[in-house]
Formats: C-alpha cells, structure tokens, sequence
C-alpha cells in the first residue's frame, strides 16, 4: 500500500511535466490531461484513506523510502514519505479542492491563449504541495515549501504582461523567501541539535534537547509560517497576490497553500509542547493577524482583495489554535479543513462574479447580481454563513471550537486570546456581510468601462458552476459531520495528541458570546450597506478605514525602509566598489605610471648629468661600502 | 608502466588547440568541427577517469610521475582524488557547450566594422585553456600546478580582449578600449596574484626542499619537516592570495565583473564556471593540506571575507543595469559560498563547497549561456533595454527562468544541494556567520527575480518585438545543462559518493572533525 | 720623501679630471679629462709598484697607456665624426635621445 | 713614516729584483679566444686585400666559420673535463680555465653567432642603387647627408669592417670572465669596449642618433673604465698584487708577512675597500646597473639594432661572469662588506628599470629599461654567494642572451619608409597585419615577463630560489613585485599588437633572408625548450657552478 504514496506526487508531477515540455501540440487538451492527472491523484488519496480506515488507530503511518538524496558524513537525507492521519487529511483537502479548481478552471481559462501552460503550474502546484505534506523530514518538506512558492509565483505571475502581476509574483516569492530564511535556519538547529532533520527521531527526542534551543527551532518555524501563511509581520504578499487568476487565489491563497504554516506547527507539536515561550509567541502572532486581516477585510472595495484580507485573518485563527499546544491542534486543522471549502467556494463565487462581469473587481461597481446568477448567489451566500460561524453550517463549528479553546488557554493570556477571538468573529460577520451586500443585494451600479462594453452579468456554465456547488456542500456540512461524535478530533488524535484545557467559561457561554458577536456584526453591516446604498466611489472614511484600505501602513513601511533602504544600499556600494575598491587599484597603477614620468624626466640626454650620476653612484658605492665595514 | 589517462586528458585538448590553430583560415567550419569534437573526445576520457577511479582506494589514483626538473625539486606527478575527479569531469563537460555556444561568436563581422576576430584562434585558445585547467586539477606537485595556473592565464587574456560581444552600445572604439581594459586588469590582477605565490612557493622550497604534495604533506605529518609558525603563515598567505584572486574573494573581485561584462558570453562561462574554480580547489588541495595550522589560523578572517563576498556580491548584483555585470556579481556571492564551506572545516561543508563548485558551473554555464543567446539577439547588455520578452521568446524566457531559479538555488535543482550542505556545515561551527550568510539566498532570489521581470515580462518592447526564440543549435546547449541542473539536484549521491571520501582525507589533514549534535554531546 | 704624497696627488689628479669630465662641455676637453683620470691611474701604479717593490705596477702603467692609445684612436675618431656632423663638439649638443 | 723605514723603501728597491720567468702559455686551452682574434686580424686583412665586392661574403664566411670553430674548442675544452676536474688557471696565472669561463664562453660565442646572422641580414633595407645593403652605414666617415654619402652609397660602398670589430669585441668578451688577474680584467674590458663604441656609430639610417649614441657610450665608458683602473690602482697598492688569488688571500688574511714599513698600505682597509669598489662600480656600469645605467636607454636606442641586440646579450654575460668571478674569487673574504651594498643596488635596479619603463614610447628604450630590470634580478642570484647562485645566473645568462637578440632581431623587421619603426604608436595591430611576428614576439616578451613555460620563468624561478635559499628573502619579495609591474608594460605592448586598431600608414614587416630567421628561430627554440625542459642546461649551469681559485 505505501508504493501508492509516491504515485500521489508523481501523477500531478507527470502532468506539469508534459504540460510543460509538451509544447504547442497539446494546447488543445492540456487543461483535460491537468484535470485527469490531478483527479487521479485524488483517486489515489482516497484509495489510501480508505485503506488508513480499515487499520486501527495506532497503525495508520505508512512509511515509504524511496531513496537516499544527499549523504555526507552525519548529514543524511533521505527522500521518504509518511502517511499519516495528518498528511492525509491535507492529502484529501489538496486533490480534492485541487481537482475541482482545476475543473472550474476549465471554464474559467477557456479564452486564455497559455491556457496549457496554466494547467501545467496548477499541476505544479499540487505536486509540491503534496510533497510537503508527505515529506518525512525536514528538508524535504523545505523542498515542497519552496516548491508551492514557485507554483504560486508562476501563477501570480501569470499574466506577465501586467507589469502589476509580475511585480506581485516577485513579491511573494521574495517575502516566501524571508520566511524559508527560517525554516533553513531551523532545520540547521535542528542538525546541530540532533544531528538529523527526519520527523520521527527529532519529534520523539524534542524534550532531550534544551528548552532554548527549542524556542529558537520553535521561533524560526514560526517565521517560516509567517512567510507561507501571511501571518503579521509577512502578510503584505497575500493581498498582491491577488492579481493572479482567481482559481489560483481559491486553490492556493485560500484553500491550500497558505496553510502550510499551519500544517508546519501542528506537524512540529512536539517541539513547540516543549518550548512554551515559543508557543506564546505563535497565539500572539495569530491572534494579532486574524484582527489585522479582518480589518483590512472591512476596508477592501476590490472583492478579491477583501476575501484574502479574510483569508489572512482566518488563517490568524488556525495559527492562534496551533500556538495553543494539544488544546487546540486539532481544531486548527479542522478549521483549515472547512474554510479550504468555504473559503475556496467564496473565491470560485467571486471568481464567477468577475467572469460576469468583464472582470470586473469593484465591489462598488456590483450590486443586485443576485437576479443575474443565482447559483452563484447561493453558493456564495452558503459560504458567507459558514465562514461568519452561522450556527449549524462548517464555519460554527471550527470556529466555535478555537474560541472556546483560546479561553481555556487559561489565566490573561485566555482571556485576551479569547477576547481578541471575538472581535475577530464580530469583524468577520462585519465585513462578509458587506460584502454580501454589495455584490449582491441594493441596486445595480455597474457602468460601461473604458470601451462602452456595458456588462452583462451573467451566470457561469456548468463546468464553473459544478465545482461551486460541490464546495458549497463542503460547507455547509462538514463541520457538523466532522464535529458529531467528535470524529475528527478521534481521528489525528494519535498525532497532534489532544488535552481539554480547563477553561474559565463553560462552553455554552462562550458559544452565546459568539452567537451576540455574530449578531452585532451583521447588524452593523446592515445598517451601514443595507440600508442606506453605496457610493460609487468610495467615501473618504475615517483615519482607521483609510489605514486599512492601504493594508494598515504596513506596505508603506516595508516600501520607505526595505526597499527605498535596499535602493539607496544598493546605489551606495555600486559607488564604493568603482571607486574605493577599484580605486584603490587603479590608483596604485596609477601612481607607478605617474612616479614613472618623474624618474624618466632624470634621463635628460645630456651625457654629463649622466656623468654625475654615475660618480654620485659611486661615490654612495664608496661611502657605503666603507659604511658597511665601519658598522 | 599503464596508459598515462591523466596526461591523455590534458594532452588531448592541447594537441586538439595546435591542430585547430592550423587549420587554414578559409575553412572556419571545419575548424570550429575540430575544435567540438576534440571537446568531446576530451569528455569521453573525462568519463573514463570517473569510472576508473575507485571512491574506496587510495587518496590519489591514476598517478603518473616522471622526472623533470630535478635541480628545482620538480617532478611531473599527476593524480586525482575526488574533489579533481569531479572537477575534470565538469570541465570536459562544459567545453563542448561552450564551443558550440560560441559558434558563431568568432566569424568574421560582416558589418564594415575593421575589427578582427580570427575564428581558428578562438576555438585553438578555448581548447588550450582546457587542456592548462585540467591539468593544473591533476598536478600534484606544487610546481607543476604553479606553472599551469599562471599560464592559463595567456590563453584567457587573448580570449577576453580578443573577442568581444558583436555589438555593442558605445560603439566600435569604446569596445575595444573597454575590452583590452578588463583584458589587462584580468591579466594583472591574477598575475600579481601569481606572482606574489611564485615567492612562496620558492620559500615552499627552500623550506621543504621538494614540491611533491604528498611528500610534503607526509613530512608534515610525521614531523620530519617541521615548519615555524610564522614560516607556514607567510607560505599560507602567499598561496592563497593567488587563489582569492582568482577564485574571486572581496576585495580582490573587482576583475570579474570587466572580464565577464566585456567577454562574449561562452569566454565569461568560461572564467567564472572552469578557470575560477582553479582557485577555490586549490584552496581545499594546497592551502589546507600543505599548510593546515595556518589555514586554521587564517579562518576567522577569510570567513569573513567570505561572509562579504556573498552579500556584498549580492547586494551589488542588485544594483547592476548590466546583465552580464549581474551575472558576475552573482558569480562573487557564490564563490563567498564555496569559500565559506572550504573554510567552515566541516565534512557537510567541504563537500558542499566542492558540489557547489561544480553546480555553479553548470547553473551559471546555463544561465549565462541563455543570456548570451538573449543578448546576440538584440545587440545590447543592458537589462533597460529588454521587456517582454517571455511573450515573443517564450523558451528563451523559460529556459533562463530555470537558469535564474538555479542560481537562487530553488530546491529541487543542483545548487540547492550545495547551497544548503554549505550553510548546514558552516552553521554547526559557526552559528552566527552560518546565519547571517543565509541572508545570502533572500538577497539572490531579489537580484535574480529582478533580472527576469525586468527583461522578460511586462510589456513587449518594440525593439524585441521581433526576437526569435531559441535556435536548435541552442536548444542543443541549454537542454542538456538543465537537464543536469535537474538531474543533480534530485539525485547528487553519485558525485557525493565520489567526493566524500576525499573531502575525509582534507579534514583528517587539518585534524579536524564534525561538532557533534548537542543531544549526543549532553549524554 | 714620502711616496705616500705621490698618491695623494694621484687621487687629486684623478679628482680633477673628474670634475673635469662633469663640468666641461667640450667633447674633447671631457676626453682630455679622462685621460688625465687615466694618467693618475698610472701614477699611483707606479707609486705603489714602488713602494711593495715589485715591477707589476710599472708594467701596468705601460699597458695602460697602451690602453689610452687606443682610447684616443677610437675616441677622437668618433668625436670627429660627431664633430664633422654637428659643427660642434660640445657633448650638451648631442641630446637627441632622451626620457 | 720614520726616515729609516723610507729609506729601507728606497734601498729594498735598489735591490736587483727578481728576472721576469719566461711565460709558458697553455695555447690549447686558450683556443677559443686565440681563434677569434686570429679570425679578427684574417678579417683585418680581408679588409685590406680582398675586392669590395666579394668581401662580404668573406667576412661573414671566416667570422661564421671562427666563431663555430671556437664554439667546438670550448665543448671540446668542457668534454675534456677542463669545466670541473681540470679546471686550473693558465698562462701565468692571467686566464682561469674552468667551469663558469667555458660555460659563459659558450654562450657568448653562441650570442656572438645569432648575433653574426643579425649583423649579416642585408635583405630588410630596399636596395640602394642595386646594391643589397645591411644596417650599418655606407661610408661611416662620410657626413651624414653629404654628397660623400650619396657618392657612397651609390657606389654600394658597405662598412664591412663590422665583422671584426665584432670578432675583437667577442674575443673581448670570452677573456673578460676568465680574467683571473685585474690587468688582464682591465685590458680585456677595453677591448670589448673600443669596437662596440664604434659599432654603435655606425648605424645606416638615423646616422646623428647612432653618433651621438656613441659618444655618450664612448665618454661614459671611458670615465667608468677609469674609475675601474684607479680601483685595480688601490687593490694593487692592496695586497701588491693583481692576481685574484694573492688579493684574496691578502682578503681573508692567510699572507701574513706583511713588511711593516708597507704596514700603512699593505692590508690596509681603506684601500681595500675604496678600491674594490671602484672595480665593482666598472662592471656595474657594464651590466648596467642603477645608477650606472643612464647610458643603456640611448645607447640602446641610437645603435644600430644588430649591434644594440648582440651589446644587450653579450656585454651583460661577459660583464656579470666578471662581477661574479671578482665577487666569488677575490673578495669572499669581505662578503660582509659588499653584500649589503649589492642588496641596495640590486633593489634600486629592480624597481628602478620596471618602473621607468612603464613609460617609455620606444620600443627599443623599452627593452633597454627592461634589460635594467633584469641585471637586478640577476645580481640577486649574485648576493647568494652559494654555488647555487653561481649556476642559477649562469642559466638566466644564456636565456636572457638569446630571449634578447631574437627580440631585436624582431624589431629590425618592422620597418617604415624612415627605416626601423620603433615607436610604439607604430606597432599597433601589428598582431593583425602579420600575426607571425607578433606571435614570436610576443613570446620573448612572456619571456622577459617571466610567464611559466618559457625560459624567462626557469630563469627567474633560478636565481631568486637561489637568492632565497642564501638568505635574501626580502630582496626575492620585491624582485616579485617589480616583475609584476614589468608586466605590466610587457603586457602593454602584447595589448597594442593585438587588441588596438592598426594604423593605416601603418610600418610593414620586411621578409628577412634567412640569417635573421635563423636567429629568431634560435631565440624561439631556446626561449621554449629552456622553459618546458630546462633540467639539462641547469644541469650544465651547476656543473660549472664552481670557479678555480
């Protein structure tokens, strides 16, 4: 059964490979081959699963080596996969969110001339994300890490012509880079700590090393988090990244992707469990992101721009609930796994919007679609319940689950943690219900653009469509389906281990809570985009509303002291190194020729001076010679 | 007495340089033929030199050694352990995409331009700085490598100063001032550098007596030649000089950039991917087996150095407006890596730099190569003068993608490998530098990023409205390296496997070994 | 007397003639100089043949003026020619060839 | 000094002294210089006898067939044993038969035959009135510019005096480092010296540079010379002798009988030492060491070129073989005295020739200073005093000797309408016009740069490993910086022939007859084979690494 686990990687890989080398020949076909291939590879995964169920719980890691990569004296290697109830579930998540984006994209990259090539990176993608996830060492996890930034920054990229677009894909890779600084850095700690990077021995021995170096292994996992997963202070690539195709931003800055950070500390539980400073750190983190993004969420006008603001923030929940330790692991991925749903069907709406639309991205310039494609009203609006936690539908659940466990964090640090969970829900039912509203309720507002083309909105076909109401399904019921019984939690239980934290506030209570914020916030939202319509172009807003339209300042800072700093750096040590360093140099040439001209002006032709200078010479010969003897 | 392989392998390409050169001037192609076969002849025996050598057997193999100069102690000793093993073989293997890369780099100009490139002597002089490079990793007496290093550098000035880019954006004169300008601070540059071991290794001798390597070091070992400290330091530093010149270490680099920059693209793979290396493997061959306590002593500052190199190089590949420029200043950020790794005196390290040596090589081969083909296209260096690209040239963008992604060492390629076995090596000794070098990788996806968005997206610039994509003739060079880089960074156990053991040897030279993991340390 | 004065005199001798040599313009003057540089040569060989008491020095003396002989023959021969050419024997005048 | 010691002084000599022997003289082992002065004066009669027409060819013939003949004494002389076993001093102790004396011999006969070849070129300069002519002037003593001139030159007049003066200067030459006593020394001095300041005179094209080349090289040449002869003066006054083995011994003190009425000049330091280095201060002027070398640059510039090509090699090898054997031979005893002296000059010779010559335009200044940089290189492998450093100089010797008259001999070969182009601006792109040429010389250039596989490099690494291993380390460091900067204007002229745009009233390159070939060819075939196998001439060097004493 193990042999499967690498056919999961190769069949995408396969497929990119063709894609990619096949050339012109296969545009007509590519986007079929991209889908089979990837449909396949979730056939497989299910396969597996299948299989995991059938073993009992403590015998479900299956173990494949493949072969041994890079030896060198203790440096050892390997390429293996594990398969376990961890991977796994980020197996199915992938090829089957993965697979259905691939068949929305279909439709949705019908007209695109390098539609292949797009099938091809999709392809990509899902290789290097499985290896990620499948990797049983570090270093190959590194290598799927990098791997899913290249995919996305060739799909942001995707549209080169747009200098914006390329300008994006540069940005996220440079910004995914940071982040891979530490995963590096980790996993050298690592070597130095225990002398190997594989996840069984460095898990199981994580208490034999010292807490501090724990904590520093521990920091630096989370700065690659940050970078994969826009977590504060990182998370200025995700808004950018939106100039890529929107099934990308669903499959890969919603659904997949950007949860590798989570994946990475669930995976690394047991060294974080031993390093609480770094825990800490990891809810500070989290909870700081889930406002951050959320208010940013709020002042967004271009769709895309804010469902990745929410993105962001919901992501801040899962890292919060992994900082928590055994509490709130599970929940994490379990939050992961129903917004990769909801959060990939809300993005296939938006996607379905704008295919309506002439790609059109102003929210301000929607309105009232709801006549005009009513699929995509349900399934967007089926979405909207699930992520703002309507009760009963995936979102409730999941996260329902991580504020109770933030309370019972314990002690102040629980009841910020909490508090700030809370918000964050309120802000959350705020800025989806703005959203809601402005695309589709209130009048129309769309007007011709620059080439008189009056829009028509219209719904998608099929192929688009199809994919949206499966993932709409996705979230309604998977949350209830995963959290009846408590089936999930059973499930990765003998990974992530679990522990009921003692929580100040009974469950109940903090459910109530949620329930007023969800309330207050939708409410507000009615109030101000309900009621009363929206301007077309947007109001000036409060400080706060401007601050966040401009993602809070934060891309200001990193454009005045990174890259102006790096400019002037840069410009800076050009000149140093043609003057001083070269100047040093040919300054030196320089010299010589120069001393050069003076000794030669000596040889003036007249043979008396040469005269003089040979009796000088001689008697200095003379003089030195009777020195010498003296001395 | 067994077939001399080792002096076959730098023979070959010599006697292949004499007969190019006389072919008559009228027959270009066949000489160009000539030139490319000899080149691959020379892999062949490459090949056969990789398959006869045994990882397992003795530190050099293959040996040959004849008198020669007996009044200064010299001796023709050949010999190859790993690190020269792998070495050759990415020589030989470079040589032929390098002429055939250069093709047509030295036909005639048909413009009315009086500038004079005759192409015998282009391909004669490549040949020939295969056969000194090759030699010079066999040597295995101090002399004989001495004599090699310094006259490589003959050939390599003629091909720099020489043979320039076709066009160029200043014109005829400024180009061929600008050319013999980087040909002679080349020249100098290294010959000082030469110059300044040719006084150590007469002070070698005078001490030693011979220049046998493995006599000496086996002097050393058993003391029955004892050295002074201060003795062996001068020696170290007069030796490596000449190597941190050529290898090239801040702040001896600033010849790299004029040499490549003016330099047709296969002569500038030519320096930075075969002849540089040179240098650094003399470092991990000379400098630490002849003079290990001085090369412990010295490590400190060279790490330093080194440290520089790698950001300094990166932050001013930043800054270039030049490709090729860039390309160097690259080129000097990675060589701080080798250097580092050499230095770090860690197995993961050496190995690392010496892998590092050799993926630098292919990945720089691939992506200077490819900008090569950009630039013969639109006549011009400067990366302002390029935009869109991608959208006209779609398998030149692609291929120069992969060439870029190589040398920001994305995992999964060759560099990668290197890369990291260099900072993992360097870490565990030195935490603090390992980490600050891992700057390093930020800085060289910024200046790589850079360089393709620039040239390749956006917007299609009129000027490469009509660029054609990549000839067969150039689909038959690049293909073949990224297929390597791929290759190797998938599957390097057969070349770590072959340098391991040697990469043993060095460190046992400088009594060094591995720190151990802290969990084994507290137990 | 004392020989040692005969030396004396010869340094003298030679010190002039060099001075000559260094201050004088003419060609022939000059030569004249070294000539006479050449003489004290051969007083003090004469000297000290005298004072060690073996003949070596006087045989020398005679060789060196042998040696001068020549040296006139060779010298004067050029001198004339430059002379001939320029019009003037002055050595200040022949600086074509400088730096 | 007490009345009665002078008066002893007078009455001693009125002694009847001693009968001056019957000198015996070894002629077999004195062949070689016996032979080229005996072909001198049969070229003498040439001169008076023989048809100006034919003799040319008479005068090439006896000095090619003189000077081969002589080579074959001296290797008869060196298979004989005379170099190492039988090495002894002859004819009364004024010629030292042995190891160094045959080999610089050898050399300088094999200098002086390139040479021949180069003085015997008459194809470069167009025909004058249907006469083939060589570079030395029609009638030297007619006028430059005068219708005596035009008169002799149409009549195709040819100074073929050139060959014996050159035979007399060779014989000079082979005596002048196996001088074993100063007289000899002295005369051998003048008697290479006297031809070669005519020779200088006699270049046929630029006549007033080659005259005023002369008379500096005359003038200056004799001042020194006379600084030489008043130091033989004060070490005769000395040690009362002028053999190289009596003075030494005086030296180093093992004759101790010294009569106490000489006590104020026998033994006494002062004279020593002034007089030593006067002598030393002579042949410095001959190799042309600073600051004794202000006359190279003009002189090498005004000669004509054979004779500037053929002075540079031989006059360095005679006058170094004589600075050695007085160095080694009579004043060991005082090593402590000139070594730190040598150390100086040879430091601001070094330094001084490189650097001046980075700005030189002429390319035959610019070998002249290179020529100065080089006698510093060799005088470090002098200041080893250790038989090493005897046989590393002997080496860099013969390669430098033929590096140099293949250079020149190159040089004759440009030409332009004024006869030689030798300013540099003119050698541009010459790589391209004929790249030949450029490649030959461009190769003595390496060579004279010192780059590996050439003769200049096994040379160079000779002399300052020798230098090193005798203890000078600092004096190798800055010989390897100031070669560094002699690259730089080596390199510069290798730059200018192949990198730099040809001129279009550009020089052309005149094909040689087969003389000058053959002394390029010479040039090039040692430069290399003394560069990639040097093991059997350093062999040779070392076994006539010892002198006779």
């Amino acid at each position: 059964m193990e042999n499967l686990i690498a056919l999961l990687i190769a069949a995408p890989l396969l497929g990119a490979a063709v894609l990619l080398v096949g050339g012109r020949r296969l545009d007509a076909v590519g986007q079929w081959i991209g889908t089979l291939l990837s449909t396949t590879s979730f056939v497989f995964g299910v396969i597996l699963f299948v299989d995991l169920l059938g073993r009992n719980t403590d015998d479900r890691t299956l173990i494949q080596h493949l072969y041994t990569w890079v030896p060198v004296a203790g440096f050892q290697a390997d390429v293996t996969f594990r398969l376990d109830q961890l991977s796994m579930t980020f197996v199915l998540l992938i090829t089957g969110v993965g697979s259905l984006i691939h068949l929305y994209s279909v439709g949705y990259m019908e007209h695109d001339e390098r539609r292949r090539r797009f099938f091809g990176y999709l392809n990509l993608f899902l290789a290097a994300m499985l290896l990620l996830v499948l990797a049983d060492n570090y270093l190959l996890l590194y290598v799927g890490w990098e791997g899913v930034g290249l995919a996305s920054y060739l799909l942001i990229g995707f549209w080169q012509h747009k200098p914006s677009a390329a300008t994006a894909a540069k940005k996220a890779f440079l910004v995914n880079r940071v982040g891979d600084m530490g995963l590096s850095i980790a996993i050298m700690l690592m070597f130095t700590t225990f002398g190997t990077f594989a996840f069984g021995p460095v898990l199981s021995h994580a208490t034999d090393a010292s807490e501090g170096r724990l904590t520093a292994i521990g920091l630096m996992l989370l700065l690659a988090a940050c970078g994969k997963s826009a977590q504060v202070p990182l998370q200025s690539w995700l808004g950018d990244a939106m100039e890529g195709p929107t099934p990308v931003s669903a499959l890969i800055h919603a659904a997949t992707m950007v949860t590798a950070g989570v994946y990475l500390i669930v995976r690394s539980g047991a060294i974080f469990n031993a390093a609480p400073d770094a825990q800490l750190v990891v809810t500070v983190v989290g909870a700081v992101t889930l406002l951050f993004g959320a208010i940013v969420g709020c002042a967004k006008d271009d769709i895309k721009k804010a469902l990745a603001g929410s993105t962001m923030s919901q992501i801040g929940y899962m890292v919060l609930a992994a900082g928590l330790g055994p509490i709130g692991y599970v929940f994490a991925i379990m939050h992961l796994v129903t917004h990769g749903f909801f959060k990939a069907g809300l993005f296939l709406g938006a996607g379905s919007v704008m295919h309506g639309m002439n790609d059109e991205v102003d929210m301000r310039r929607y309105g009232g679609l709801r006549k005009y494609m009513p699929v995509t009203f349900i399934t967007f609006g089926l979405g909207y319940l699930a992520i703002i936690g309507f009760p009963g539908l995936s979102g409730f659940f999941s996260k329902d689950k991580i504020i109770e466990a933030a309370f019972a964090k314990g002690g102040t640090e629980g009841w910020i943690l909490g508090t700030c969970a809370l918000v964050g829900a309120a802000i959350t039912a705020f800025y989806m219900t703005r959203v809601m509203l402005m695309t589709f309720f209130g009048e129309k507002r769309w007007q011709p653009d620059e080439h008189g083309h009056e829009p028509h909105p219209h719904e998608s076909p099929k192929v688009m469509t199809i994919p949206m109401i499966v993932l709409a399904v996705g979230s309604v019921f998977a949350g209830g389906f995963f959290s009846i019984g408590d089936r999930f939690l059973h499930w990765l239980e003998p990974i992530t281990g679990h522990s009921e934290g003692d929580s100040p506030i009974s469950a109940g209570v903090v459910t109530g809570a949620t329930m007023v914020c969800l309330i207050i916030g939708v409410g507000i939202a009615y109030l101000q985009y309900g009621r009363r319509p929206v301007p077309a172009v947007a109001p000036r807003g409060s400080l706060l509303t401007r601050a966040a339209r401009r993602d809070l300042l934060q891309d200001d800072f990193n454009h005045v002291v990174l890259v102006r700093g790096g400019e002037h750096l840069t410009r800076s040590l050009v000149y140093v190194d043609h003057t001083l360093v070269d100047g040093v140099v040919n300054g030196t040439a320089a010299g010589f020729g120069g001393l050069s001209g003076r000794l030669r002006k000596l040889q003036n032709g007249y043979a008396r001076s040469y005269a003089v200078s040979m009796f000088g010479g001689a008697a200095l010969l003379v003089a030195a010679t009777l020195l010498m003897r003296a001395v | 007495m067994s077939f001399p392989l080792l002096t076959a392998t730098a023979v070959l390409p010599a006697v292949g340089a004499v007969a190019t050169a006389a072919v008559p001037a009228a027959r270009r192609t066949a000489a160009k033929w000539l030139a490319l076969l000899v080149s691959l002849a020379t892999l062949v025996l490459a090949i056969v030199v990789m398959v006869r050598f045994d990882p397992g057997g003795a530190r050099y193999q293959l040996t040959e050694s004849h008198a020669w100069i007996a009044d200064f102690g010299v001796r023709y000793e050949l010999g190859v352990d790993g690190i020269a093993v792998v070495l050759i073989a990415l020589t030989a293997l470079l040589m032929p995409f390098i002429i055939l890369a250069g093709w047509n780099d030295a036909d005639p100009l048909e413009t009315g331009s009086k500038r004079w490139r005759p192409t015998q002597g282009f391909f004669a002089l490549i040949l020939a700085v295969e056969a000194m490079v090759v030699i010079s990793f066999e040597a295995t007496d101090v002399f004989l490598f001495y004599i090699f290093f310094e006259a490589m550098l003959i050939p390599m000035y003629f091909l720099i100063g020489g043979f320039g880019d076709r066009a160029h954006a200043q014109g005829e004169e400024a180009a061929s001032t600008q050319r013999s300008y980087a040909a002679v601070k080349f020249l100098l540059y290294n010959l000082v550098g030469g110059l300044i071991m040719l006084a150590a290794v007469i002070g070698l001798y005078t001490v030693a007596g011979n220049f046998s390597l493995a006599e000496i070091a086996q002097a050393r070992a058993n003391g029955t030649l004892h050295m002074a400290t201060s003795t062996e330091r001068w020696l170290f530093l007069g030796f490596f000089f000449a190597f941190a010149v050529k290898a090239p270490l801040w702040p001896l680099h600033t010849w790299l950039p004029n040499a490549m920059q003016e330099s047709t693209a296969p002569v500038a793979v030519l320096i930075t991917a075969v002849v540089d290396k040179v240098g650094t493997f003399a470092m991990l061959r000379f400098c630490l087996q002849l003079f290990p306590e001085a090369s412990k002593w010295a490590t400190p500052t060279i790490l330093v150095l080194a440290l520089i190199s790698i950001i300094y190089g990166a932050l001013l590949a930043v800054g270039q407006r030049d490709i090729k420029r860039l390309v160097a200043y690259a080129s000097i950020s990675h060589f701080g890596f080798i250097i580092l790794g050499i230095f770090a005196m860690t197995s993961q390290g050496q190995s690392g730099a010496t892998l590092y040596m050799v993926n630098h090589g292919i990945s720089t081969a691939a992506l200077m190569l490819v900008a090569g083909f950009l630039i013969s296209r639109r006549g011009s260096r400067l990366i302002a003068d390029y935009g869109g690209v991608q959208k006209v040239a779609p398998v030149l963008a692609g291929t120069f993608l992969i060439g870029g992604l190589a040398t920001l060492s994305l995992p999964g390629l060759a560099p990668f490998v290197s890369e990291f076995l260099v900072l993992v090596g360097t870490f565990t000794r030195y935490p603090a530098i390992g980490i600050i070098a891992t700057f390093g990788i930020v800085l060289a996806a910024l200046y790589t990023l850079v360089l393709y968005q620039r040239t390749m997206t956006g917007p299609v610039k009129p000027a490469v409205s009509a660029m054609p994509d990549l000839k067969a003739r150039e689909l038959l060079v690049v293909t073949p390296l990224i297929v390597l880089l791929i290759f190797l960074g998938v599957y390097p156990k057969p070349l770590t496997d072959i340098v391991n053991p040697a990469v043993k040897q060095t460190m046992s030279d400088v009594h060094k070994t591995d720190p151990k993991p802290a969990v084994e340390a507290a137990k | 007397m004392n020989p040692v004065y005969y030396l004396y005199l010869a340094a003298l001798l030679f010190t002039i003639g060099a001075t000559g040599v260094l201050i004088r313009r003419n060609a022939i003057v000059v030569f004249m100089c070294i000539e006479l540089m050449l003489n004290a040569c051969n007083l003090a060989f004469v000297v000290f043949s005298r004072m060690h008491g073996n003949l070596d020095g006087q045989i020398i003396a005679f060789f060196t003026m042998v040696v001068a002989a020549a040296e006139v023959v060779v010298g004067l021969a050029i001198i004339v020619s430059l002379f001939r050419t320029r019009h003037s024997a002055s050595v200040d005048d022949a600086s074509l060839m400088k730096l | 000094m007490s009345t009665a010691a002078v008066h002893s002084l007078w009455t001693t000599a009125a002694e009847p002294i001693s009968k001056i022997p019957t000198p015996k003289i070894e002629y077999g082992q004195l062949s070689p210089t016996l032979i080229v002065v005996g072909a001198a004066i049969v070229g003498v009669l040439v001169e008076a006898f023989v048809p100006r027409k034919s003799r040319y060819y008479a005068q090439v013939f006896v000095s090619a067939v003189a000077l081969c003949a002589a080579f074959a004494a001296v290797v008869a002389l060196a298979a004989d044993g005379y170099g190492t076993t039988k090495a002894h001093i002859a004819a009364m102790g004024a010629i030292a038969v042995d190891g160094p004396s045959l080999f610089l011999q050898g050399t300088i006969l094999l200098a002086g035959l390139v040479g021949l070849f180069t003085f015997a070129e008459r194809r470069l300069d167009p025909e004058a009135h249907g006469n083939r002519v060589d570079s030395f002037a029609a009638q030297a003593a007619s006028v430059p510019g005068s219708d005596s001139e035009q008169a002799a030159v149409k009549a195709g007049f040819t100074t073929t005096e050139v060959f014996p003066l050159l035979l007399f200067a060779i014989a000079g030459m082979l005596v002048f480092p196996s001088a074993n006593d100063l007289l000899t020394l002295f005369v051998a001095l003048e008697v290479f010296s006297l031809p070669l300041y005519l020779l200088c005179a006699l270049a046929r094209r630029k006549r007033l540079m080659s005259q005023e080349a002369a008379v500096k090289y005359f003038l200056l040449g004799a001042f020194a010379s006379a600084f030489t002869l008043f130091g033989i003066a004060l070490l005769y006054g000395y040690a009362g002798s002028v053999s190289y083995a009596t003075i030494a011994q005086v030296v180093d003190g093992s004759v101790t009988s010294v009569d106490p009425a000489l006590a104020n000049t026998m033994g006494n330091d002062a004279l020593l030492l002034i007089g030593a280095a006067m002598v030393v201060m002579g042949l410095l002027f001959k190799v042309g060491a600073v600051p004794f070398h202000m006359w190279t640059p003009d002189v090498y510039q005004g000669a004509p070129t054979p004779v500037t090509g053929f002075m540079a090699a031989a006059t360095k090898v005679a006058a170094f073989g004589a600075l050695l054997r007085l160095l080694y031979v009579v004043l060991p005893g005082m090593r402590w005295d000139w070594r730190p002296v040598m150390w100086g000059v040879a430091i601001i010779t070094m330094l001084g020739g490189a650097i001046v010559a980075i700005t030189q335009t002429d390319i035959k200044r610019l070998l002249a200073y290179s020529s100065i940089a080089h006698a510093g290189f060799i005088l470090a492998g002098v200041i080893a005093t250790s038989k090493d450093g005897v046989s590393s100089v002997l080496f860099y010797l013969a390669a430098y000797s033929f590096v140099t008259i293949g250079a020149f001999a190159v040089v004759t070969l440009v030409r332009d309408a004024g006869g030689e182009a030798t300013h540099l601006s003119k050698w541009a792109g010459l790589g391209r016009r004929s790249p030949l040429v450029a490649a030959v010389f461009a190769v003595f250039l390496l060579a004279f740069a010192g780059i590996p596989l050439t003769s200049g490099f096994a040379g160079k690494f000779a002399v300052f490993k020798a230098a090193a291993e005798g203890g000078a380390v600092p004096l190798v460091v800055i010989g390897v910086i100031s070669s560094a900067i002699a690259a730089f204007f080596y390199i510069r002229v290798i730059v200018l022939m192949f990198f730099s745009e040809p001129k279009p009233e550009g020089p052309t390159v005149a094909v040689p007859s087969p003389f000058t070939m053959a002394a390029i060819g010479v040039g090039v075939a040692v430069t290399l084979v003394l560069g990639v196998a040097p093991q059997y001439f350093l062999n040779l060097a070392s076994q006539a690494g010892v002198f006779v004493r």
